[in-house]
């Protein structure tokens, strides 16, 4: 799609730093104000940046894969099998898992905002708030998933999972093959964020 | 409100583009505004429906153009003066107001963790029995509110067959307007991409949607 | 394409607002935009709907937030660069390509007032039968192609009355991607606004379109 | 609604006097490639500056009020009817006139861009060409109504007219009481574009 107005690109590089410097200043007025307390705010940026990510769920997806009595935990209460890892909280209230298999794909949105699981994926790329993701994933989910390199046969049915709720989705992708012989520690390094979303397969 | 978050089968928005090893935040300030949009929660002064409104009736042309936490940031601001916490001319000066008195934030920092491992769950205890059982089929309500729903256009007036629910969940329609939690059951509905989109949707796929049950009729 | 275009049951623009005493035109450049639309149009290298369509496929946070004419002026240069009567860098430089050649504009002063005065109609003679009846129910198909087409989403598996017809017509869906222009019935079709917006519209209360026979299936 | 950007205001001004810059730019590449002539360009700006406008629409309006004739030929051929009157042409070649009544109003919108009949009422107003009208219209055509002032009791009829073809449609509003001594040159003065579109009555 062109674009004829390449005079209108600045907005975004003068928006940006506009951005830094406007949100510097309503962090300082509510300090001033006693309405926030800046250490909790480093204490939330450092928990998403060191703590609360995508490896979070790799280890939930390879424990699934190794240990056959927690996947069915897993399966019938999401929730409390995650929680079982340590990972729980803010917008991961209310878990569900859905697996993929030879005949069946999940793929994960959130067609109304960016709901996701953020305790064990962390935070959404910028792909998954996209208009482009939110608005094809249930009307095209194979052309979105061939904007990822994955091209489903037709035999594959496709189930979209759209969090209009509270309950929020993981995907557990097929494990690998040639992976028989790795322990959970090496299969969760396969696992990628896109795979626990649904938009792409893990490949050992 | 039928408005442009609303965007599940829009088309013409271009193809998804994935970025590679992206980090967490693409720049200081958005971790920043991440982090004020928590603490300032923590006054308990709205609810997460009616912040979800909140960014829904930025203008349409702002909400296209913004990025998540430009969006984030905008609302913010709207929730924090529109609850009393700082005035516009405090945020359009930077300063607190001649005279205003120094509050104590509740949000400390060996809060933090317990507060995002807690989240806020939205189960209800209920004693009302589900209205439709797993496998019963309905029609999605043809309901149009002006505030803040969760029941998207794309579904309205379409068929879908109960999967489970999740028992009884606070409502967003009457939350968002703090109207109260009206708790009800929340169902998973599955729905034929062909019932939702036409012929020309693969017979296999299907989109599913947690719903109200005040979002459904018998069908 | 289902695109921010298709408002048609959107909410949260706000109100509408009339202006006083609105001229013609609010600044001269919007008159010089119309024009040069119409003289550049002279070329025949387009027609109207894939004309329609250029400015629908523009990027839709810019659809939303430019004018009209803004709009107008955006979509000219990628009809007019995709046609080939000028390049990209033509555009860009303002200047014509060295040794480019001097064309001779097809629309004169003497020839405008009869080209308005024409139009472009686009009622065709057919020797087919109308498929629908005067009061004949009929549901509006749900279909979502990627390209033009003129059946807004709002009425997408909706039940209506058939009103009357006006012939055949040019049909957009095909016209806009030059695949010829398919002529056939052009229906009026009545539908409820109760079954288009469910039970909170007055019982009364009806919107019309007009709709295309391909656009339509018996109810 | 508010908009927390006041300094993004600047965009639009910024963007009027750069369109006018970049407007005559490409007017004058289009004229020295021998594309577009500019004398033309001054006929049709002239055109819809001078001669095509609402007060084409108000002397088909007056004659139907005084001509029953002509009011049975304007509601079963519009098209043929208003080209009587001289007026014809590019956004008004298939007309169809809908008549309102004391039980049924009448409302033009276009949702799916901007059309509107030219021949009869000159180009559209920049609120027929807004976002609030275009999706409001048919959703909530009472709730636009009273947006004009204009309310309507529950028990008159609102016909929306969608122009999502080629057809283009003309409202015939009621003719107001106490005019009835008043010739068609005169009730032509009283028809407003407004009350054409069905945004408003014709008042005396």
């Amino acid at each position: 799609m062109s674009h004829d107005h390449d005079d209108h690109g600045h907005d975004h590089d003068h928006g940006a730093s506009d951005m830094a410097l406007r949100v510097k200043a309503l962090e300082t007025l509510l300090i001033e104000k006693g309405l926030v307390d800046p250490a909790a705010l480093d204490a939330i940026v450092e928990a998403y940046e060191t703590q609360i990510g995508p490896r979070n769920g790799a280890r939930v997806v390879a424990r699934a894969w190794t240990d056959p009595d927690y996947k069915a935990r897993l399966m019938s209460d999401a929730t409390a099998a995650i929680a079982e890892m340590g990972f729980s909280g803010a917008q991961g209230e209310h878990m569900v898992v859905v697996e993929n298999t030879p005949d069946t794909h999940n793929l994960v949105v959130c067609t109304l905002c960016s709901c996701y699981p953020w305790p064990v994926l962390g935070l959404p790329p910028v792909w998954y708030k996209s208009s482009a993701f939110r608005s094809r994933a249930v009307i095209d989910p194979r052309g979105v998933l061939r904007d990822f390199g994955l091209a489903l046969p037709d035999e594959v049915a496709v189930r979209v999972w759209d969090s209009t709720a509270e309950i929020r989705y993981l995907v557990l992708p097929e494990r690998p093959s040639g992976t028989e012989n790795m322990n959970a520690e090496q299969l969760a390094g396969l696992v990628t964020r896109d795979s626990m979303v649904g938009t792409a397969r893990v490949t050992a | 409100m039928n408005g442009v978050h609303d965007m599940g089968g829009m088309q013409g928005f271009g193809p998804v583009q994935p970025e590679a090893n992206e980090p967490v935040f693409h720049a200081p300030w958005e971790g920043r505004v991440l982090a004020l949009r928590r603490a300032a929660g923590a006054w308990r002064k709205w609810n997460i429906d009616f912040g979800r409104h909140t960014i829904e009736t930025l203008p349409p042309a702002d909400y296209l153009r913004m990025s998540y936490y430009e969006k984030w940031f905008a609302s913010t601001i709207k929730l924090i003066v529109g609850a009393g916490l700082v005035t516009k001319e405090e945020v359009e000066t930077g300063r607190p107001a001649a005279g205003s008195k120094r509050e104590t934030p509740p949000l400390t920092p060996d809060k933090v963790m317990p507060i995002l491992k807690a989240g806020g769950p939205t189960l209800r205890e209920t004693n009302a029995k589900p209205r439709f059982a797993d496998g019963a089929p309905v029609r999605a309500r043809d309901i149009n509110p002006a505030g803040h729903t969760r029941l998207p256009r794309y579904v309205r007036g379409r068929m879908g067959t109960i999967e489970c629910h999740h028992g009884a969940h606070v409502f967003p329609d009457t939350n968002s307007k703090f109207e109260g939690e009206k708790p009800q059951y929340l169902y998973t509905v599955r729905f034929e991409a062909r019932e939702l989109w036409g012929e020309g949707a693969n017979p296999r796929d299907t989109v599913h949607l947690d719903l109200w049950e005040e979002y459904l009729d018998p069908a």
